[in-house]
């Protein structure tokens, strides 16, 4: 499962799309968005935009070079969009392998690999009434 | 020829708009159609360095040649995640 | 949350219950009973047994560790005991962190901590009607 | 003195029994507790080494002393996760 949604995200279908027969270990990433923003302001909520063919191309890409890099997995990644209040999931990374070593690299992987370089951007909104365009670091 | 223009984040805010169309010479360029939108909106110059331009769905260099009907995205720094 | 059961894990309700505000990160692995033995033997079924209240002490040892080397966590894990089919969920981990690095860090590090010293016995059963107790490699 | 013993896997099903008593002099030890355990089921031996004893909870070394009432668990290598 590979998908942009401007709904809320069902994280236990995420997870489920997954498991498999002979997938031992699955590892789920949640990230949720943070009532502190990186620089410490207070965040009153965020909007994420995307470009979504090209979104759901890129969480392809970096599954198949998961694959390459660590053999067999079933990988699902799911990006809300939209206005998001502090607390909502905002991301789902699922990684089910044949045993869990793979499964934590391969998961911590593809969110590194998506924050690097998928088409998604975020504006937080803050307490004090200023919002920002905050890029992540390269 | 003509092209459209996808703006995202930043670049959408400065341009003003998140899908708009571009008449260009024949033979333009990326790098050209990317002088097109910075005369339209000046403001977009810093950000030359930063943004990646997508052809069609798949990030190009300044180099690439365009064809009429042409879809390109101007993608600021990601912020996903 | 730390226990051990005998009936089926509700994976959800153990995600649930380490999610707070503050905690941007979760991540959650989920180990299930494979098809296939370590020395790839054609598995039919396993039983779990435990020292329940040692093991969840030493769970608890295990999050008090992990909060000491990493700071701030919220951790659950939940073992299950008794028997159990191919498929089904055998221990859950859920960690979350103010940020993801340290919370996939530490939920690796707390199922391998499970694995090494948790007083948690499996049985494998064989399809071809042997059984076998199996050690974690230390 | 006496103290109870609980075993597990191996060691339970070599032992026969996953809760039993042990019947000790005073003064005794786990190494004690332990040789009083092989006596009973001598096949147990080999397992000496790679088994751990835990006393009301707490891992502990084949020198600790031991006082009526105690709990001993016989643990073999974890198989968990």
């Amino acid at each position: 499962m590979f998908a942009v949604t401007e709904t809320p995200i069902d994280a236990h279908r995420v997870e489920a799309s997954v498991l498999a027969p002979g997938y031992g270990g699955v590892v789920t990433f949640l990230g949720f968005v943070r009532e502190r923003s990186d620089d410490d302001r207070a965040v009153d909520g965020l909007a994420y935009e995307a470009h979504e063919s090209m979104a759901v191309a890129e969480f392809e890409k970096i599954a198949a070079a998961l694959r390459e890099r660590y053999g067999d997995l079933r990988v699902a990644i799911v990006h809300r969009t939209g206005s998001l209040n502090v607390g909502e999931v905002a991301v789902v990374v699922a990684v089910a392998a044949p045993h869990r070593r793979v499964a934590f690299a391969a998961c911590a992987e593809a969110i590194d690999e998506l924050k690097k370089g998928a088409p998604i951007w975020k504006k937080e909104r803050y307490l004090d009434g200023t919002d920002d365009w905050r890029e992540n670091a390269p | 020829m003509t092209v459209r223009v996808l703006a995202f984040a930043r670049v959408r805010e400065i341009l003003g708009s998140n899908d708009s169309t571009l008449t260009l010479n024949d033979g333009a360029r990326v790098s050209d159609a990317w002088a097109a939108v910075v005369e339209r909106a000046p403001a977009l110059a810093p950000l030359a360095r930063s943004t990646r331009v997508a052809r069609n769905g798949e990030i190009v260099s300044g180099e690439e040649p365009l064809q009429d009907g042409d879809e390109l995205a101007l993608l600021p720094p990601s912020g996903g995640g």
